[in-house]
């Protein structure tokens, strides 16, 4: 079976042993938990296992042949990624532990900057109702802690940011926007040139929170224009424990520093220091040197499949999902019912069955989805359900594990007698 | 791990028709618990009056372990006194935390013993105890309120 | 070859198949570089490799079977860490990407504090001159930050702490204490029991980078009775990517959340956020999940050696080290020049050749040793050395590593002509 | 790799006899540059007259690539034009990061030619470039200076 990009799916998903898995009761696995981790491939694993056990030593600090080769991977992973969604400079890429600390990186040293970047009471920080947690609790952090107030998008019913009142809620008190690009939850794709526009018109810096979207489609930081963009490498085919942080050059010189020791100084005395210049400065300790290896044999896997032809599957296959759950009687798709703007995660509610035992029951089928507020409780709350289940596909997922979750759901309401 | 463990005839039936739901006065205690990582709340209230438990009265979103598991609460506690009432929490607590060994008392648990089944399942394990420690939360505040109003 | 401690070395080295290897010139790897990051035996890596192909998906959020085996594995690793190090509670353990970002995760709660914990002007935190730049830099921000007072510890000429002073140097004022089991330079081992002691007489925190010990020795944190302990993955035959912090849970209970986001929380509204206990109030977003579980591993590789073993093959071979590099005219140990007290990094300085080209030198005999100032830049200073050589050692570190270390070092004086 | 390319003989007689080390007056700039890696240090000064670079002196703590590199420089800069010693930069920098494939040339470069070696050494590139970086921070700076001054 060939995806419409053009690479074949059945082939690529050899390269995941863990697809091939058989679970409880003899089912074999169909893992539509992908938004959440992703599968890693044989390729990934084999490039880390292979640093720790031939090239294994501390980047920067090392001066001998094992410094040099563990350097050169890890300087080398770092130009990978930055191949990868084109950033302007590959100096300006910041490896960190997740998104989740990207961001928290960037609220952070707002925090603590100084001068025209200091945040003060009456600053304004915008961002959405459709984010993840932690494209929200940071901001409220650093709102709490300087006096600013922290104001947000709303959305349609159809789950799109209400774009409305922009000119209202982005204006010259505005100081950050931040917005995710691909929302976890809804799925909904948003319009970041209309938004990174208008914050730029009142000279607010844009960050984006593109965790969900540098995995599925084709990226181009040049071209986009924002300041600061973080993503995640445990949804992209990489390890856990990396995730990255693109920010303009021209702001990680200016930000204060995030976290302190290691190798991000220029020089220390015990009344003073000074710092290196990015991406230095924000990397204190020894970074997850193997993980960025393994993110960078990530971005080439991934590249060797195309990112337009992964796109293009991923839209296929969302479009297919769509299709086939439209016609299961008492579903309910949380988020835009079309596969226009949307990437692959459909959340849903089922009338007459929880979630959870949505979840338990299709996991008992072998059908691994998730259930609950996916980190995003606000977005729930904005469509009245505390929870949904949220089917999610990626690069490996095919049209008959689509037809399982369908059959899933429909055994599932007739286990609970809904139907 | 056969899902019908899980999903008891009992549990769907507590789930169907819960005891006691809603939210009622009198009270002295009243908590809200959330299970973090799925969202499940519960907004529970206890009414002792002396040595007994005289309501447990609670407004619940969620699963149906986590739904059914406070009506059989409900059922079990109200009437009892509050020191059998914590010795029904640590019997229930040691079946759910026991991975399917423990062998449950119907004499005691009655319709908790349906709950063995979610022993297999650790995940759903934090549900059915949802609204137990919600009910350990309270009775803890109101037994201590009464002692202070007493000193 | 049997250490002391009852391992056959030799047998042990089979299981780090990068010891095996051959450099530049055909000369077998001499690894004298263990304080800056250990290397990792097969069974550490096999664990991860397998975890990542077999059961790989997000902890905690996902209720299906792989979650379930993928939180099992993680939450176990946090077990076996706490046993490991023999902590009073498994909750009290934290997961952090090094040893840095632990520091820094306290002296960032604690610039964030309110009420009693909160660091005011006037406030004093005493750290010491042998740190990490890792434990200085953060206490320095954090100074900065409140207005309060950063005070140190000098050393002696030998190299240890200089404690003559200590009853006035932590006083009343003292909020925070905090200071380096084994120093990665000097490798002094601390007295921790007379500083915490006094730190606890006058009510301050004590916070303990056992960043070098933790590999080292075996390590009871209950017995410590210090209030915060960090250490780091890759030290101690784990992987990148990994640190660890415990702290007392009250006091974890007390400060302020670090990162914002993913499963930190209780529940989010846009307005506000309320936080999990400890340790998921301190883990934002998705966690080192494999890193962890590679961590466990590396624990339980560690206790199949036995940690006193591990702890008398380091004394020994230090002792070994010691006495050898002593012979050598021209050379200056940086540190105790005995093998009481100390860990097995042993820092020198050779008349006439500058570190740089000591380590050169080596390396090109395949020896690989760690020049420049170890990010102990102020114990350097306070040695008037700008940098110095060093090896350091470990498990399956060898006499005959030793041997071939002193014969590099005579033969780096021939080719600079300084003999 | 092989050390001896990179510790040429002439690396280490300017290594041992470093020409115009010191740091003297009169002088338009004067920089401190760390390697942070290592902690090479070096402060140095540029006298700037008119066109020409009249004087480079300096203060440098570090290894012999280091070491040499700031006597090489002093020897190829002083008396040239500004112009012509950022063309020697150029050209040094060019030979450094070449790892070893840029063939240098001896009329421009004289004794820093001995560097090519270092190129194949990427951790050392960083020593021989410490005081060249330094150099161009200073000179950048004087001549910004002057032309305020002129202004
Ligand atoms: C004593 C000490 N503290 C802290 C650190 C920092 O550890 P990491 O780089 O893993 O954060 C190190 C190692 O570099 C160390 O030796
Ligand atoms: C949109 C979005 N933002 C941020 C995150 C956080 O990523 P991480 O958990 O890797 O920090 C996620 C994933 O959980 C996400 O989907």
């Amino acid at each position: 079976m060939t995806a419409a990009g053009g690479y074949d799916v059945e082939k690529v998903r050899e390269d995941f042993p863990i697809l091939g898995r058989t679970m409880a009761g003899g089912r074999p696995l169909v893992y539509l938990d992908s938004a959440n981790t992703s599968q890693k491939p044989t390729a990934v694993v084999d490039a880390m296992a292979e640093h720790y056990l031939r090239h294994n030593a501390n980047v920067a600090r090392a001066m001998h042949q094992l410094g040099a080769e563990a350097t050169m991977a890890f300087e080398g992973a770092r130009d990978t990624i930055a191949a990868f969604v084109n950033a302007p400079s590959r100096d300006e890429i910041v490896f960190t532990k997740n998104a989740s600390e990207a961001l928290n990186l960037v609220a952070n040293t707002f925090r603590n900057a100084e001068g025209d970047l200091a945040i003060r009471p009456g600053d304004e920080i915008v961002t959405t109702e459709l984010e993840h947690h932690s494209n929200i609790v940071p901001w409220q952090l650093l709102a709490q802690r300087t006096g600013a107030t922290l104001r947000w998008f709303g959305l349609t019913d159809e789950g799109r940011l209400d774009l409305s009142t922009i000119d209202e809620l982005i204006n010259e008190r505005t100081r950050i926007v931040t917005v995710a690009w691909v929302s976890n939850m809804l799925g909904t794709v948003n319009p970041l040139d209309v938004i990174i526009a208008r914050a730029h018109a009142v000279g607010a810096i844009v960050v984006v929170d593109a965790s969900q979207a540098v995995p599925q489609m084709p990226v181009d930081l040049t071209a986009l224009g924002a300041d600061v963009v973080v993503f995640t490498g445990h949804k992209m085919v990489g390890p856990t424990g990396i995730g990255v942080l693109w920010g303009r050059r021209s702001l990680l010189e200016e930000l204060p520093p995030f976290l302190g020791g290691g190798e991000m100084i220029e020089t220390v005395t015990m009344e003073r220091s000074t710092y290196a210049p990015p991406p230095a400065k924000f990397e204190a300790g020894t970074p997850p040197i193997v993980q960025a290896i393994g993110l960078g044999a990530a971005a080439d896997y991934l590249t060797g499949l195309g990112m337009d032809a992964v796109a293009a599957h991923e839209r296929e296959i969302t479009a297919y999902a769509l299709k086939r759950m439209g016609e299961i009687d008492g579903l309910t798709v949380v988020g835009p019912a079309e596969a226009i703007e949307r990437g692959g995660a459909v959340s849903f509610t089922l009338d007459g069955v929880h979630p959870h035992d949505i979840s338990q029951l299709l996991d008992s089928y072998g059908i691994a989805v998730r259930a609950g507020h996916h980190c995003a409780r606000p977005a729930h709350q904005r469509f009245g359900v505390q929870a949904t289940t949220r089917a999610s596909f990626y690069l490996y997922t095919t049209h008959a594990e689509i037809d399982a979750l369908v059959e899933g759901i429909v055994n599932t309401q007739k286990y609970f007698k809904v139907v | 791990m056969n899902v019908d463990a899980l999903y008891q005839e009992i549990i769907l039936d507590h789930y169907k028709n819960p005891h006691g739901s809603g939210l009622r006065d009198p009270f002295e205690a009243e908590v809200h618990h959330v299970n973090p990582t799925c969202g499940d709340e519960i907004t529970l209230r206890v009414h002792v009056d002396g040595e007994t438990v005289a309501d447990v009265s609670y407004d619940a979103e969620g699963c149906s372990i986590s739904q059914a598991a406070a009506s059989v609460l409900n059922d079990l506690v109200v009437g009892k006194t509050v020191t059998e009432g914590f010795a029904l929490l640590d019997e229930f607590q040691s079946l759910m935390q026991g991975r399917g060994q423990v062998e449950p008392d119907e004499d005691v648990l009655e319709d908790a013993i349906a709950f063995a089944g979610v022993a297999q399942f650790p995940a759903r394990v934090k549900c059915a105890l949802l609204p137990w420690m919600a009910w350990k939360d309270a009775t803890a505040q109101a037994v201590a309120q009464e002692t202070e109003e007493k000193a």
